[in-house]
This record gives structure tokens, C-alpha cells and sequence, in this order.
């Protein structure tokens, strides 16, 4: 676990417990591995349901990454660069989600995007177009669940950047905009990357809000999470091959990732 | 008579109530010690601190209604480092030009003869943390110096820089003050900088101005300790309270034993630190009133007097090295 | 979606209909669906499993589908809205003590559980099943606290099947289903739940809705339901 | 939503989108208060299940964020400061468990530490203890949830600290310990302080996990989410009252947070 | 010969390749262009960037095994800031006491001790963001001090300063020397400080020593152009290629045709610059052959020849006024 730096060996202090914590991260998913019936794999991913499920968790995990970065960066440089009356409690009303089970999440946006919702009844009226049991649903939901990891992340990330820079574009000439794209983001883009990745993985994995607020229809609502406790419920051994399925196709995604983007060279 | 290019009356509670005024082609130059306020001011006209106060510059006013810095075109060079780590050196050159609007391919260009004119070609396409203290500091002025800023604040800018280079720039400047009409606000605590470069001279002390004027006329009758010191003299209150004293430590005589003759001006007191200087010795000298003065002397006269610290010693000058001037003149 | 269901087209059956129903009725309905589609060329039955409740309060709310099938009466009346004619019972089912294959702590019936070394879980007392339990374990007189009380009844047997509990209370078709993964015991009062179905008011497809609950009544039906151990109303 | 700043007014491009963000956020909330039955708040907080639940909740998600800390910290600076072999796959490896859908953790744990687990078996064959069915239990369970959560917010705010003042405080003469104590934690604070949100808010919602792994027993293992799902089984209706037992409880702990720790000043 | 106090062989591929060696007592100034290896160097010897050569110090070896910078005993005062900017000015100066074991009441009493001796007592409480460069710059110095190191290293601590603090430091340094045995490396671009505080100068160019030996050898017979510009000398290379001559800008006489009579030295070539210079002015010169000449003549001169950029002119020097040595003494 250590190695030499110029600054000396790690303190036991330190990579003791950081050697409990990542085995208490993986042993489970050893645990999982080795549970899972292998013999299956192949079949279960040729299934049409199965592969309708991950092309639709791939597709709207992704969407989800896209609506946190186009409202959550502005919302996170909102609450890191601009100071106003109420900062404080908007900083708060976002973290409220965070702390919503998600079935409750899911409630709350059918009480208030559903057809006979407090937003939805009127958008039905106008248009006769209702959310709920739709793919936009899904994405939706992912995005209420997501969105708040995402912005606390990347407001500590665009705080800790600092104000000077901004101050130096400033004097330079630069609008705020222009500062914003070309000098906080990129400084701060190792917490916008990890926000993202965090979204992005809370996306993937999320359930509870999903199934209650857009259902559960392979094809348009089945995410693979949805699909795994489908299965589950009828054949829990079954459900273990899709979570490795899941599992493998999104560390095929985060290496592709690391490699791109999460290195310590993108973060110096 | 027609207002100046430069009005500001600058004020931030606590650290600065200056006013300071120039016009077009003016260098002015800003001395004073550590905490005077120098910074403050710089960043008041820069537009990065809120003051309260007034500030006119080509005609137009500044502070009301309140322009932003990037509304300003001002340069700005700072005390300690502000090059953006994530683009290159010459990416950071090129900034403020894009920001205005120039496309690329003329802004990295530009960009570049800017780096070259200041000796750093070659490293235009390292990252900040890639270059040498010297280095960076150079990247930064050709920063400030290629948006053609109408007021250029440069706090010292020659901080860090060696000999060959720093010269370069006082060309470089010079060149500047040459071709446009605009005010440079200079931070330094070099005299050769401040005496050779500005056309004017401010100095703050405790937020406040202590004296303006010709850098000649400052460096010839310094109103404060500091510009004494800065600019190498001796400075005293007369004994009749009836203005102050300058004179050069060359001009300066060490004694054991209170000295008679044509040496009118005297003092009694004890050597308070001995530092090799140029050819000879420059001793400084706590008077029994509390008074700290420098003599320059030659390395035989130490040896003939025994001077170490803490020897008591008279210290006098002739009333003819001495330039007497007001308090406030 | 104007174009999912077609309805008939003379006397021919065709187009898609959605049947939401109940999570322990999987095998049996995709077996049905299977069937049923065989038997009407051009037509797809897409299947929607969930909790009875959920799926209720989601026709309630006019999620898209035709059919609904409960696993509990009290879950369909809460789609009461959404019906489109009265709901019919086609199913029966009831509850049964299971344990593990090898039964490591010696279960040989709800007498056992009394045992502080017998851990065993019950539905919670919310879901369909857990009323069921409670009854059962106070009928016969348990008063020993069961160690979890599960969401569903497929997480008590789940719990069971992987040895992380001694006994649990099931349904007899979550038992047999489970083979040879546990031991069943059954109880010496018969508890039984009842499984109605309806037409939704939301349906699109009415004419092949109405031919699936006809299937699913029909004594072909039966048989399906009977192989996976349900119990005839 | 913008003051005055000497860099100037925040940008529509920004503050619009951070408007849309707030909006989508607090929308379903209004709409879960407005579809609250009230009238049966406070019954329902007198309830001595709900009263247990939501105590049990408060105690384990702390624990929770004590555990975070103690051994995700160090796990986060070992990440960022050390360089060894590897890294790049403990990291991989950490941000794994983010993407597994709740139940499958459950199912992952029980596969490691259940009584017949990978681990869980020779623990009970040596000890006699078991973990399912304990409170101890809805902490690991809590803590596989929400520590990776953790490791990725302290990692970027560990990253973005920097290492220079490291080296400074070597050359004084510190430990690495003394020095990670004494001036990287103290730097790095504000994205601990959001780590450690992030990672109790995840653990006050988490519900799949729990379940699956600790069970559902009054008083031992049932929280407030468990006892909203249970709830929500039979009535949704009442269970929206519940969840609003636990927002407002969240929500009174974040406000007495927020003024300790979150503000603006103590970030700077 | 017994082991010197100091003896470091570096090597840092690409940017340095230097031996330095001091006796204990010893300050080592250390002078060289922007980008030369000096802040390389001194990282160095602190044990911050690996390199892969010896270091011996005080009879220990620091290269075999690597000893880590905590173990080292430096103290350093970087280019830059790095002041810890969630502790307190006195809580920084404090840390290195800490660290090292000392108590809380010990540490915090030295601390304020040691501010006070800078000159910033009254800022113990404040943090580093409320100081001003000066004052930061102070307070490193302190927090190097404080731990009274057997190395100190110290990157252009003057930076920033007031003449009157930069002064106090000097003396400051003085009684360092003088109560330890320890030695000092000091990198500056300041030629009073390497002369008057270096004991040794080393003078770094493109990562490599150019020349080394007390600041009197150094100063008088400068063998690179840096120091020939560092201590205000013209150096050329003689024209039989038989070693330099350096002479002083005042040495040189500027006039319109080719000089005839004793000056034998002499030169073609046109104005590069000119600067005002204490009471005259200062002339750059570039030959025709490249090289550049600085002249100090007087206004009237300036006046006389009609000086100005461009200007066609000879400049002169007489063989007396210079000092001729082999390129490798
Ligand atoms: N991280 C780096 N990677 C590559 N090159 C570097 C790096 N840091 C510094 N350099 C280069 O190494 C050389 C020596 O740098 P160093 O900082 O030691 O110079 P210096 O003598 O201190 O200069 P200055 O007087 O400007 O402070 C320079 O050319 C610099 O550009
Ligand atoms: N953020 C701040 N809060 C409070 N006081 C401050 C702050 N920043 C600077 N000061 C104080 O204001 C005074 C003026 O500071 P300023 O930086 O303008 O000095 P300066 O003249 O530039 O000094 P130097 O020569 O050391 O750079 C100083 O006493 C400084 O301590
Ligand atoms: O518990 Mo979840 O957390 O169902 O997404
Ligand atoms: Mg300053
Ligand atoms: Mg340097």
C-alpha cells in the first residue's frame, strides 16, 4: 500500500484503516462473485428484457450526468461564487432530497409531476402530456436523486478553486461567463469529474424512486435495477447474475473513464 | 485647469484614505513600507476592492456608477503569483486578448512576440508550475502588457527577476510610456526603480499619503523615515523644530570624543550594527535621543576606532552636506 | 401509443395488451401469457411484475395497462378507481412453514419457532402475507418475536433458502417453487389468501384484455395455477 | 437570486439554469408537504414504532459517518497522497460498490458477512455471533452504502488542497501524521464536512440495503425508510406523513449543522 | 583536508548538475539568471525533490540513506507564499515548535518572540490573507528561524521587503551566523546581499556551478555576464582569445568617431538604451560585434553627442582601468 515520496512512508495510523475500508469495500463483492452462477451469464445477457434493461440504465444514466451538469454546475457556482440572501437555505432545500428514501422521492415527484400533480395536472390541461410511466420519467427521476450529490460535490470542488483566478480573468477583461468556461471550470474539473461520476453511479444504481415514479415496463421504465428486483423476487440466485452484469458494465465504464479522465495527471 | 488623466481618492476603512492624481504619460511611482496600503490602493483601481470613493480616469469616471475590472483595461501585475495553472504560458498571454474578442490565431501570435520580447519565447508552451519564480513573474507582466491596458498596476513586477531581465523591462516600459497615453502605477521597494522610472512619486505609509511630488524632489527632501532610507539618507528633525535635515551617510563623521570645529551638527550614541559596504564599512549609529543613523566609512577607520557594536561613539556632519527643509513645504 | 391495441378485426384478436400482476404470480402468468399468445397469432401480452399494492396505486394514478391481478383483496380495492368491472377471484393460496434444506435447527413445526434457538422471519404485518402470519403464529400460540420482519414474501423465503434464517411463513407456491431448497410443514389450520382480477379503465385493448381474464378463469387456467400449487376458489 | 460582487452580476446562462435546478429540487417537496395528511402528524410521532424507527435512524447514521470518517478518510488520503502501485484499481474498486443497486448490496453483504458468508461463517463457527438481525448490522450496511461516497468527496477536496503545504510542514519538522492532522484535514475541511452530508444523508435514506442485509425488527433493525416502505405497503398515504417525520427531523439536523460547520466563513 | 560542514553533489536530469561545498559557518550566496536551477538546488538540499547524487551534512550523510525532509533540520523561506492559511501568524511560526515536541505555552511564547523580532508582533493574531506581501514574507522568515535549523535556506527572502525591514533582517541573519555553527544558503538576485552576507558565492547558470569563491574573487573577476551585470562590470572577451577583461561602466568613454590616443580598447557600435542613473545617465552600447557594453556618462555628455536609440557610436576604455584574467582561474 505504500511507497517512497519525498515526504516519507504513510503512517500506519493512515493506511491501516484505509486497508480496513477497502476490504470492507471488497470482500462483499468477492462475496458476490463468488455467488454468482456464472453458467448463466451468457444466456441471461442474451435475453431481450435483459439487454432492453441495460441499453435503458446506460441511456438514462447518461442523460442523468447531462441534466446535472447543465443545471447543476450553474446551481453548484450559484451557491460557491454568488452570496445572496437565502444562500443558506437554498444550500439546505438541496440537501433535503439527499436524505429522502428513495420510494419517498418517487412519491413526491408523482404529488407533484404525476397526472393529477401539483404541476402535473396543469402540464396534462395544457398539453394532455403526463410524465409519469415514460422514459423522460425515469431520466427525471435519476436526476432527483443524482442532482444533490452532484451540486454538494462540485460547489466544495468550485470553492476550494478559489476566487483569485477569477479576479486575475477579470482584470483581464474576461465576462463571468468567460471566466466560468475557461478558467473556473477547468480548475475545478477533478470535483466537477468526481460529482459527475458520483451522479452518475447514484443513476445507475437507483431503484426505489424510479419504480414508484415511472414504473416498472421493460423497455421504457426497466432499468437494470428494476430488472434485478423483478428477478429477484422470483429467483434471487438469478438476480445476482444481472447485479454482475450491471456491476461489470459499469466498471467497463468507469475504466474508460479513469483512463480519460480521472488520472492524477487530469487533476494536477 | 483641465482635470488629470488619473483622479482617485480612494478609501477602504482601516487600510487606505489616499489621493492620487496623474496625468496621461505619467509613471507613478508608489513607495512605502510593508502594510502601507500599496496593494490596497492597486486593487482599488483595479476594481477588486470595494471603496467608497472617487475615481476618474481619462474623463470618465469609474466609480459611479461602479465599472468592472473587465470594463476597466487595466493591467495588473501582482505581488506573488496569479498565472492560470491550467493553460500555458503562452495560453495565459493570450487570455486577455480572447476574452476581448480577438480570434485566436492573432491572439496566440501576439501572444507569443510578447513572451519573446521578454525573454521566455522558448517556454511558451510550459505550465506555470513548469517555470522558475523569475520566469513566472516575466509570463505575468507579458500578460498584463499585451492587452495595451490603459492604466498598467504593476505591484512589484521586478520582484524575483534578475539583473539582465529586470533592465529589459525598464526598456520594455519605457517603450510603453513612449508609444501611449496611459498612467503606470509602479509598487516598488527599489529606489533605483522608483527614482529612474516614475515621473511622479507616492508615499503611503499607514494608508495615508506622507508625501507626493518629482521623484527628484522626494529623493532630495524625504519627508519620512522610509524615503530617507530608501533613498540612502540620514534624516533629523532639527533641533529647533524648524523643519528637517537630510544628508548623505558618505557625509557622515565617527569619532570617539565629541568633536569641535566646523562639524556643527553632533550627536552622541553607540554603534548599533557594522555591514560591509561597497569598498568600505556602513555602520549604523543609535543616538542617545532614539535616532537611527547610517555612516559610511572606510574599513581602516573601523579598525582605527575599534568599532563593534556597542561602542559608544559621537557622530557629526557639516552644515554644508546638509539639505534644510519645512515640515510641510 | 395510439397504435398498441387494435382490437378485433373480424372476430380476430390482435394488437399488444400490458397485464400488471402481482410478484408472486410470475411463472404462472408468463406461462399463461405464452399459452395464450400461441393461441391468438398477432397478439403480445407484455407483463409487468411489482407488489400488489404498488401496482395498484400505480392503475390508481393511470399507469398504462389492461389488466391487474392482486395478490390480496384489500391491495385491489385501493385501485378501486381504476377497475372497469368487478374483480374475480381466480386464485387461492396459503401460508406454509418452510426451513431450510437441511434444517440445521431441527423445525418440525410452528411449535418449533417457541425454540430461543430457532431465528425465523414473517412478512411485516403490512403485506399481505404478514397478516396472514401473525395470525397463524398467534392461533398457535408463538409467542417468541420473529428475528426480521421482511417486506415481502419473497424475501422471507429468500432468507430461508440462503440459511440466513431457520423458519420462515410462506406462501405454498413460493414453497414448491423453491424445491428442493427447503422443507415444508404445513400448518394444521388452513390460511388462505385470494387473488382477484380486472379490467382497468385505462385499457386500450379491451377485447384482448377481456380474452386474457377469460384465459386465465378458464380451466386451462386452473391447471397452471394448480401445478404451481394454488388452491381453486 | 444575484448581488452585487466586485466581479459583477452572476450571468443569466448561470443563474438560470441554478434557478431551473432549485426549482426541479423543491417542487416535489412542496408537493410531498402540501399531500401530507397533517392532521395525523402528531399522532403518528407519538406512535412508539415510528418513535423507535426514527431514533434508530438518527443513532445509525451517525455511526455511519463515524465510521466514514475513521477509516474513509484515511482511505481518501492514502488515494490522493500515496503513489503505489495499483491506485488506479483501489479506486476503480472504491467506486464500485456506488453502482450497485441497493438490494444487490444487501444481497453482497449477506454473501460476506451473513451467517453462512464468506466471512460470516467462520465468525460464527469461532464466536457464535451472527450479524443479520442486529443493529451493528444496519450500520455495515449503511457504512458499504455510504463510504464510497465519502472516499470520492474527501479524495477531490484532498486533491485540491494541494501538496505544497505538505512539504512546508515536513520541512518544519512534522511527522506525516502530525502533518495530515494539523494542516491537510484542516485544509481539506469543507469537503469533509460535505463528504460526511453526503454520506449520513445517503444513510438516513438508505432502505434496499438495509433491509436485505439487517432485516426489519422494531427497535433492533428497523428504520425510518424500512418503516415508511412498511407503511407504504398498506398506506401510502400514511406513509407520506412519515416521510415528512423524517424530513423535518433531517432537515433540523442540517440547520444546526449548517450554522456550526457549513457556513461560508468556516469553508474559507 | 577534513569533510566540509556541507558537501552536496546534485543532480536533478536537465535542470541541475552542481557541487556545492561550505565550511559551518559559512553563507552561500547563491546567484545565477531566471530558470539558472537556484529554487532546484535548494529543494534540493531540503529534501523536497529527489535527486540522485551525495549530500553530507555536518558529518551525516543525507543521500544514503535518503533522509526525509522532516528529519533534515532546515529551514527554508520559499519564493512564494506558502504560508498556512488556516493557522495564525503566530500558530505558523509556532507549527515547526510543535512539531518538534515542544510545548504549547513554549512554542507560542518563542513564536510571538520571534515576530516581535521581525517587526510583526502585532499581527501574531491575524491570518496570512489578512497580511500584506511584506508582512507574509516576515512571517515565513520567522517560522524558518524559529527552529533554529542546521541548514538555512533561504530563496530570495528579501523579496518584498521595506529597506528598513530587509536591514533588520540582515543583522538579524548576522547574529544567526554568529551564535551557530550552521550554514546558510541564500539565493538572491540582490548583488549587495551575495556581497556583503555571502562568505562564498556560487554562481549557477543553465543548472550548472559557473563559478564559485568569496564574493571579493567573484566580484572583481565576474566570468559569466550575469555577474559581470550583477556587480555592475562590462566583461569582454579579449580579443587574442586570451582571456576576459572586466572594467566599470564609468571606465567607458562614448564618443562620435573612432578614438585615437591611449584608450586601446575599443569598440563600433549604436545606442541600445538609456537610463537616468544617480546624477547621470546610463548608456547600453551594442557592438558590432554583439555584445553589449553599459557606459556612465554624464547629461551634458548625453547632450553633447546627441545620444539616442540608434545613435551610431564608439566606445573606449583605457587599458589601466581594466582587470585582464585567464577564463579559468
Ligand atoms: N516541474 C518542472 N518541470 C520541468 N521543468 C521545471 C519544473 N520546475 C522548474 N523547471 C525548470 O527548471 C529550471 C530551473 O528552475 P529553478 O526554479 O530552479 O530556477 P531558479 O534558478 O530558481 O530561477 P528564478 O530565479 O527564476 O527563481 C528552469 O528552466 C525551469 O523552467
Ligand atoms: N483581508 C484583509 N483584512 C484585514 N486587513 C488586511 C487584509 N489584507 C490586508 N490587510 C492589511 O491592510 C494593510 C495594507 O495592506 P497592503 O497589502 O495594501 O500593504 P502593502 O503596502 O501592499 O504592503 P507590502 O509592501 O508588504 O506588500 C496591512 O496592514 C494589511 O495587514
Ligand atoms: O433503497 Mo434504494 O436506495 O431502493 O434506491
Ligand atoms: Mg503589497
Ligand atoms: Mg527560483
Amino acid at each position: 500500500m505504500t511507497a517512497r515520496s519525498p515526504l516519507g512512508r504513510a503512517p500506519a495510523l493512515l493506511w491501516v484503516p484505509a486497508l480496513v475500508a477497502v476490504v470492507f469495500l471488497v470482500v462483499p463483492l468477492v462475496a458476490l462473485v463468488v455467488a454468482t452462477p456464472w453458467a448463466s451469464f451468457i444466456d441471461d445477457l442474451r435475453t431481450p428484457e435483459v439487454r432492453a434493461a441495460l441499453w435503458l440504465s446506460l441511456r438514462t444514466s447518461l442523460a442523468t450526468v447531462v441534466a446535472c451538469a447543465l443545471v447543476g454546475t450553474p446551481l453548484a457556482w450559484v451557491l460557491a461564487r454568488v452570496e445572496f440572501r437565502g444562500r443558506g437555505l437554498v444550500r439546505a432545500l438541496v440537501t433535503v432530497p439527499l436524505v429522502l428514501p428513495p420510494v419517498v422521492a418517487g412519491v413526491a415527484l408523482l404529488a407533484a409531476l404525476g397526472r393529477s400533480g401539483l404541476l402535473g395536472a396543469p402540464l396534462r390541461d395544457a398539453t394532455g402530456l403526463t410524465l409519469p410511466y415514460t422514459t423522460a420519467a425515469v431520466v427525471l427521476a435519476h436526476t432527483f436523486v443524482a442532482l444533490p450529490f452532484y451540486v454538494i460535490s462540485v460547489e466544495g470542488a468550485l470553492r476550494s478553486a478559489g476566487e483569485a483566478f477569477d479576479e486575475a480573468a477579470a482584470v483581464l477583461g474576461a465576462t463571468r461567463w468567460h471566466t466560468f468556461r475557461r478558467v473556473t471550470l477547468p480548475l475545478a474539473l477533478p470535483g466537477v469529474v468526481a460529482g459527475g461520476v458520483l451522479a452518475w453511479a447514484r443513476s445507475l444504481g437507483e431503484f426505489g424512486a424510479t419504480v414508484t415514479f415511472a414504473g416498472n415496463y421493460p423497455g421504457t421504465t426497466q432499468t437494470m435495477p428494476s430488472r434485478i428486483y423483478a428477478v429477484y423476487l422470483d429467483d434471487p440466485a438469478a438476480a445476482r447474475t444481472l447485479a454482475m452484469i450491471l456491476l461489470l458494465a459499469s466498471v467497463g465504464v468507469l475504466l474508460l473513464l479513469r483512463n480519460r479522465w480521472l488520472t492524477p495527471g487530469a487533476a494536477a | 485647469m483641465s482635470t488629470p488623466f488619473l483622479h482617485a481618492r480612494l478609501d477602504v476603512p482601516g487600510r487606505l484614505h489616499a489621493t492620487v492624481t496623474a496625468d496621461a504619460g505619467d509613471v507613478v511611482a508608489v513607495v512605502g513600507p510593508n502594510g502601507a496600503g500599496k496593494t490596497t490602493l492597486v486593487r482599488c483601481l483595479a476594481g477588486l476592492l470595494p471603496d467608497s470613493g472617487e475615481l476618474t480616469v481619462d474623463g470618465r469616471s469609474w466609480s459611479t456608477p461602479h465599472a468592472l475590472p473587465r470594463d476597466r483595461r487595466v493591467g495588473h501585475v501582482v505581488q506573488g503569483r496569479d498565472l492560470f495553472p491550467h493553460l500555458s504560458a503562452r495560453e495565459n498571454v493570450a487570455f486577455g486578448l480572447r476574452a476581448r474578442g480577438v480570434d485566436r490565431r492573432t491572439a496566440r501570435a501576439r501572444a507569443t512576440t510578447e513572451l519573446e520580447r521578454l525573454g521566455v519565447g522558448a517556454l511558451a508552451d510550459r505550465r506555470p508550475h513548469q517555470l522558475s519564480g523569475g520566469q513566472a513573474q516575466r509570463v505575468a507582466i507579458a500578460r498584463a502588457l499585451v492587452t495595451e491596458p490603459r492604466l498598467l498596476l504593476l505591484d512589484e513586477p521586478f520582484t524575483g527577476l534578475d539583473v539582465g531581465v529586470a533592465a529589459t523591462l525598464r526598456v520594455e516600459l519605457a517603450r510603453h510610456l513612449a508609444s501611449y497615453d496611459g498612467v503606470v502605477v509602479l509598487v516598488t521597494h527599489d529606489a533605483v526603480d522608483a527614482l529612474t522610472l516614475g515621473t511622479r512619486m507616492v508615499v503611503l505609509e499607514d494608508g495615508r499619503v506622507a508625501q507626493t511630488g518629482t521623484p527628484t524632489e522626494v529623493a532630495a527632501r524625504p519627508r519620512t523615515d522610509h524615503v530617507a532610507r530608501l533613498v540612502g539618507l540620514n534624516l533629523v528633525a532639527a533641533a529647533d523644530g524648524a523643519g528637517l535635515l537630510a544628508f548623505r551617510p558618505s557625509a557622515v563623521t565617527l569619532s570617539p570624543t565629541e568633536p569641535s570645529g566646523s562639524a556643527r551638527l553632533r550627536w552622541a550614541g553607540q554603534v548599533s550594527q557594522l555591514t560591509p559596504y561597497g569598498d568600505g564599512v556602513r555602520v549604523g549609529v543609535r543616538t542617545s535621543t532614539g535616532q537611527d543613523l547610517i555612516a559610511d566609512v572606510t574599513a581602516a577607520a573601523v579598525a582605527e576606532l575599534l568599532l563593534q557594536p556597542g561602542t559608544p561613539v559621537w557622530a557629526s556632519t557639516k552644515e554644508t552636506a546638509v539639505v534644510r527643509y519645512p515640515v510641510d513645504a | 401509443d395510439d397504435d398498441t391495441g387494435a382490437g378485433t378485426t373480424d372476430g380476430e384478436l390482435s394488437g399488444s395488451i400490458t397485464v400488471a400482476a402481482a410478484a408472486s404470480l410470475t411463472e404462472t402468468f408468463e406461462d399463461l401469457a405464452e399459452q395464450f399468445e400461441a393461441e391468438h397469432d398477432g397478439v403480445e401480452v407484455d407483463l409487468v411484475f411489482d407488489s400488489s399494492g404498488t401496482l395498484a396505486d400505480q392503475a390508481a394514478e393511470g399507469a398504462p395497462g389492461d389488466v391487474l391481478a392482486t395478490a390480496d383483496l384489500r391491495s385491489m380495492e385501493r385501485a378501486a378507481d381504476a377497475q372497469a368491472e368487478e374483480p374475480v377471484v381466480f386464485a387461492t393460496n396459503d401460508l406454509v412453514l418452510v426451513a431450510p434444506a437441511d434444517n440445521p435447527a431441527g423445525v418440525t413445526g410452528l411449535d418449533s419457532l417457541d425454540d430461543p434457538d430457532v431465528t425465523y422471519v414473517i412478512c411485516v404485518e403490512t403485506a399481505p402475507c404478514g397478516g396472514l402470519s401473525a395470525e397463524a403464529l398467534a392461533d398457535a400460540g408463538v409467542e417468541r418475536e420473529p428475528a426480521s420482519l421482511e417486506p415481502d414474501v419473497k424475501a422471507t423465503l429468500s432468507r430461508v433458502v440462503e440459511d440466513e434464517a431457520d423458519a420462515g411463513l410462506v406462501y405454498r407456491t413460493d414453497a414448491l417453487a423453491a424445491g428442493d431448497d427447503v422443507q415444508t410443514f404445513d400448518l394444521p389450520e388452513r390460511l388462505t389468501t385470494e387473488y382477484p382480477i380486472t379490467l382497468l379503465d385505462q385499457s386500450r385493448n379491451t377485447a384482448v384484455a377481456q380474452a386474457f381474464i377469460d384465459f386465465v378463469l378458464s380451466s386451462a387456467g386452473a391447471e397452471v395455477f394448480a401445478a404451481a400449487g394454488f388452491g381453486t376458489p
